[in-house]
């Protein structure tokens, strides 16, 4: 089995009204050593192969495809194969 | 079958909240002592959520029967009237308090989900959500964080299954913040011949269970609702609910309802499997016989006891005729749904739980249905001495009326909910002919020119300080905003939030309240058809206040025939129907001003409650009247302001009565109700009142852009307007 | 006439769409199923507003691989008429029928009410009803409504009268205080390059009744009909 | 500065209805080798600060107080010290 640990992001351009918010809340709590805060999407998705270039492979089209939207957003992953 | 077990430790009886005396009458009754599968099916099931072990003497007070009655109180998932053309309108409301105070979003989500399941259960399209809430004082974090929370996931749930979220109510007071309240109401609506009922008939038919896996949430949901302190109790047992999924179920359960695969429905709510099995099977007359291997699980190892009793959201038992199987299978999986065969009906009347093989219970399900009851006593409250004991003369008088009468507006319990109700969807459907913001809400019925007028109301406060007084008044307060609308009230649903009615005192305020309830009903003829009780909400050893929320609906014969609460127009007459007085106990003028709550309640004298609203709807069905509100928490000071920013135009008003203005002003005084009219519609109005014996006073007149009653308060509506809808924004924003 | 409504689980308008066409414009119409792939028989579509597939990951991404997409894309690229009301508008653009994102509103917090909107542009058939400068009366209910597009991209539609529809106050404002989302240059409805395909945020279904408050979106679904009768039927 | 990555996902047995409803839609798009999909956030938040044991410290509090619901949610970090 190959586990895909996938991070999609906003692109730098877009705001992220999100990340906002939730830097101010952590300003309120005290936190002031926080900078900036990014909001993005963190999936982890198991596949059934134990071959690292076709898992490669089909992550990157799924993110493509649908776990991205590239208007907006841009993404990585890793991939660790697992029992 | 194992029936080694016997000596059950006090710790295993506590796990399924079950005394010792209980679990003797359960060993007499079955005539051997129940394994563990069987021991928990029974604590489950005579917990006060599923069985009402303290509350059913007191509910069967209630009055359930009446002309438009079609399905009453206790008979099925939910009550159903007539409202003619043919049409069922099906409603219920129900507590998510305890999951809301660990986890408030998913929480409340999960509190909507669970009434919604009631509604389409019966074969009902849900058409409006309403929701009842309580929280501690904004001031404080936790609070904030439960407010929002709850919201959000009222919002969330609600928008995604397309049901319009049309009213509701939310009131701060430092008692709930422990313990939160999470009230939610659905209504459906159906043509009468296609109900479905929720039971196991027919030897040899099927049971299906539909749509989510089973996973290991909210195990001993029910047993635990039933024990005080939720934080600690409910820790392992949140869940996360998926409104697609019900989306999905309500489209599917309700395509079904249009085959005759059907023999019942029967959603899993509280003591999930076992619950909804029981029920079906106890209310067909029947037995079932399940095999817990067959049902589709989310985790790994689950064992007989945590499938039987598994809250898994988003699950519904269907009770097939043998041999439509796969037709129900093909359209549960048109709509992306898993359903499988788990068992059948069986002519014993007994529950039988097989894994696989194995038989892992077997009880006959009347005597999982039938509760053990018990009728306690209850004993004065001493807090009542010294709130009757108030006297309103040692009050100060404000200096600044003013200043007192924007604060007031500014109260969160006053405030407008606007920045609550925005965040719910009250117009899919395209029914919304009055969505939230008046006293009641009013939809279309698509097809005919009647109207629904819905409601939902209650005041914990009162009914601390008379638990009759304030049960009688929940009832009354909610005919009248259906009153203001022009609806006639045609029944009622209750849930009933009470702290540990195992106490004498919280089980006086249970008594009273009922009672009062049961006064009000029969004055306004107003039947009961369903409701829920939530008891233990307590923190800390402290009770809430006992605070029932009733929920009514309302038909409008013609949509035509309605009114809001808006003033229309300069140079309209602003008159008071019904008794002026200046008693201020149990206000919130009181509370929040002065930071008590005490006093006495304002009486109801409920013979001039039901000709007040007689005369309002009456002048409203004649085309009579621009505008209608009833005086409720701030009185008529914040009665006419109300009508006034919803308007968009002031008044100039004469208080009316003798005492004193702040009083007159910001007392709560029932069976009140302020109106506007064209002046040369005075005359009939007057006639009406008169014949009904009803006290009409002209108090004023629609003008201008300030607010002003006589010489004591004048502000400009936009400073009025300003304070009331910002009111619980600048609380939320005030603590920081 | 046949005016077809896309149903993808989760949709909750389409209900409403097809009261206002049935029984308000008394033009035929029907529902079509997800799963369909092909939508012959149909003069005009419809995707409704709602939740499709929960709004999970992102409001109309699954959706927009539902298989009758790529009939709606070639009905679409056949110039056929197309309009996305709120989570059609979402399913519309993922699927690349129009251009830009919409995102989630910038308050974060589910906004329903009623807001004003200025027509900027009657480029689409679907407008055909209104005046550039109207201000119409119409409701919103969304989560997911801050329309974003690169400037380049905004600068095209600009050009082309592709912005349809802004947020603005009742006196036709285009202010910062009128927008209840964040969309950039206040945007709440857009076309593509041939005005076919249009979308906006708002429920034109929600205000086609005088019960309901306004009629004022009863021109959308009257103009639909009227593109329709004026203009040979598809075949 | 320090930049921390940080992961929340539900905990193992709660129920993730979006990732669900992804995996279903991948397996529509003929990713057959998907097994599961669990959905998650993902925050960037970077820190005023190159002291990494008092960012872990602060990061910690963070996740606990604001960032994770801990009766639903889990969460891991990574820290990186950045220019
Ligand atoms: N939680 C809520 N959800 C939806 N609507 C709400 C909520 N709270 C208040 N409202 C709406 O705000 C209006 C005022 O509420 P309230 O002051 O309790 O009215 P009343 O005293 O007449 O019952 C009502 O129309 C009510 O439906
Ligand atoms: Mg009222």
């Amino acid at each position: 089995m190959t586990k895909a640990r996938i991070y999609v992001t906003y692109k730098s351009t877009v705001l992220d009204p999100q990340g906002n918010a939730i830097q101010t809340a952590l300003h309120h709590l005290g936190f002031a050593d926080v900078e900036s805060v990014r909001m993005g999407k963190y999936l982890e998705v198991e596949l059934h192969t134990d071959d690292t270039s076709r898992a490669q492979e089909e992550v990157e089209a799924m993110c493509q495809q649908l776990l991205a939207n590239p208007v907006i957003e841009s993404y990585r992953f890793d991939l660790e194969t697992v029992q | 079958m194992s029936r080694t077990d016997t000596a059950v430790s006090d710790a295993d009886l506590r796990e399924v909240s079950l005394t010792r005396s209980e679990y003797e009458r359960i060993c007499a009754q079955l005539g051997r002592a129940p394994n563990r599968v069987e021991l928990g099916m029974f604590g489950a099931m005579w917990s006060e959520h599923c069985g009402y072990k303290n509350s059913r003497p007191l509910l069967k007070l209630l009055p359930t029967d009446g002309k438009h009655v079609l399905i009453g109180a206790g008979e099925e998932n939910a009550g159903a009237v007539d409202i003619g053309h043919g049409l069922a309108v099906v409603f219920k409301v129900e507590s998510h308090n305890h999951p809301s105070a660990v986890e408030p979003f998913q929480g409340a989500a999960t509190g909507v989900g669970g009434i919604v399941r009631d509604i389409f259960t019966m074969g009902a399209r849900p058409i409006a959500l309403l929701n009842s809430l309580r929280f501690g004082p904004l001031s404080d974090a936790r609070n904030r964080y439960l407010f929002n929370g709850v919201v959000g996931g009222i919002s969330h749930y609600g928008n995604c299954v397309g049901i319009p979220d049309v009213g509701g109510e939310v009131n701060f007071a430092s008692c709930y913040a422990g313990n939160p309240l999470v009230n939610a109401m659905c209504v459906g609506i159906i043509p009468q011949e296609k109900l479905i009922r929720a039971r196991a008939r027919g030897a040899g038919n099927t049971l299906m269970l539909v749509g989510a896996a089973t996973g290991r949430d909210g195990i001993h949901g029910a047993s635990f609702a039933s024990l005080d302190d939720p934080e600690l109790s409910h820790r392992g047992v949140v869940q996360v609910g998926d409104p697609f999924m019900e989306k999905l179920l309500i489209e599917a359960c309700l395509e079904l309802g249009e085959t005759d695969y059907l023999v019942g429905l029967q959603d899993l709510g509280a003591a999930g499997l076992t619950s909804s099995s029981v029920e079906a099977a106890h209310k067909g007359e029947s037995g079932v016989d399940i095999d817990v291997s067959r049902v589709p699980c989310r985790e790994e190892g689950m064992i007989p006891y945590e499938i039987m009793l598994s809250e898994s959201q988003e699950r519904m038992l269907a009770i097939v005729r043998r041999g439509a199987e796969e037709h129900v299978e093909a359209i549960f999986s048109r709509w992306g749904l898993h359903s499988t065969v788990i068992g059948r009906v069986t002519s014993d009347g007994i529950v039988r739980v097989r894994n696989g093989g194995e038989v892992v219970a077997e009880i006959p399900a009347h005597l999982l249905a039938d509760a053990p009851t018990y009728v306690r006593e209850g004993t004065l409250p001493t807090y009542l001495q010294e709130t009757h004991a108030f006297q309103q003369e040692s009050l100060p008088e404000p200096q600044d009326y003013n200043d007192v009468f924007l604060k007031l507006l500014a109260s969160p319990n006053i405030a407008s909910k606007e920045c609550v109700f925005r965040q719910y969807d009250y117009s899919v459907q395209v029914n919304t002919v009055q969505g939230p913001g008046g006293d009641a809400a009013v939809l279309r019925v698509k097809g005919t020119p009647a109207g629904l007028a819905v409601t939902i109301d209650g005041n914990g406060q009162y009914c601390y300080l008379d638990p009759f007084g304030g049960g009688a008044i929940a009832v009354a307060e909610a005919a009248r905003n259906l009153a203001c609308v022009g609806a006639e009230p045609l029944a009622l649903t209750n849930c009933l939030n009470f702290g540990n009615p195992e106490k004498t005192d919280v089980y006086y305020q249970l008594e009273g309240v009922i009672r009062g309830m049961v006064a009000a009903c029969a004055a306004l003829d107003v039947p009961v058809v369903s409701g829920n009780v939530s008891l233990y909400n307590e923190t800390r050893g402290q009770p809430i206040y006992p605070t029932p929320m009733v929920g009514m609906i309302g038909k409008l014969e013609s949509l035509q025939q309605s009114t809001t609460l808006a003033f229309q127009r300069e140079g309209d007459v602003i008159a008071l129907l019904g008794p002026q007085t200046d008693h201020c106990g149990g206000s919130e003028y009181v509370a929040h001003i002065l930071g008590r709550v005490t006093g006495q309640v304002p009486s109801i004298d409920l013979d001039m409650e039901v000709r007040v609203q007689a005369v309002c709807r009456q002048s409203i069905r004649d085309g009579r009247i621009s505008s209608a509100h009833d005086c409720s928490q701030g009185g008529l000071a914040v009665a006419l302001a109300e009508s006034a920013i919803a308007g968009g135009i002031g008044f100039q008003v004469d208080i009316p009565g003798a005492g004193r203005a702040d009083g007159l002003l910001f007392g709560e005084g029932q069976s009140r109700i302020v109106v506007s009219l064209p002046e040369e519609n005075l005359a009939a109005v007057r006639a009406l009142a008169a014949d009904h014996g009803v006290p009409l006073t002209v108090i004023g007149s629609v003008q201008g852009d300030a607010v002003v009653l006589g010489d004591t308060v004048s502000v400009p509506l936009a400073s009025a307007q300003r304070a009331w809808q910002n009111g619980v924004a600048e609380a939320l924003a005030a603590a920081g | 006439m046949r005016i077809g409504i896309v149903q993808f689980p989760g949709s909750n308008c389409d209900y409403d769409c097809l009261h206002v066409i049935r029984a308000v414009l008394q033009v035929q119409a029907d529902l079509i199923w997800h799963e369909e792939t092909q939508v012959t028989g149909y003069d005009a579509l419809v995707l409704p507003g709602g939740f499709s597939y929960g709004d999970y990951l992102r409001s109309g991404s699954i959706a927009r691989f539902s298989p009758v997409m790529r009939a709606v894309t070639e009905f679409a690229d056949d110039g056929g008429l197309v309009l996305g009301i709120c989570n059609g508008f979402q399913i519309l653009t993922e699927a690349g029928l129009l251009p830009g994102a919409l995102l989630r509103n910038s308050a974060l917090e589910f906004r329903c009410g009623w807001v004003h909107l200025r027509v900027e542009s009657v480029k689409s058939p679907f407008m055909a009803t209104y005046e550039t400068g109207q201000v119409v009366r119409m409701p919103i209910a969304h989560g997911d409504g801050s329309y974003v597009a690169d400037p380049a991209v905004l600068n095209r539609m600009r050009d082309n009268g592709q912005i349809i529809l802004r947020y603005c106050d009742a006196e036709g404002d285009v202010s910062a205080a009128a927008n209840p989302n964040g969309s950039i240059e206040n945007i709440a409805g857009i076309c593509n390059e041939n005005g076919n395909v249009f979308a906006l945020m708002p429920h034109p279904e929600r205000c086609a009744e005088p019960e309901l408050g306004s009629v004022d979106g009863l021109g959308v679904w009257q103009a639909m009909v009227l593109a329709l009768t004026s203009v040979p039927l598809r075949v």
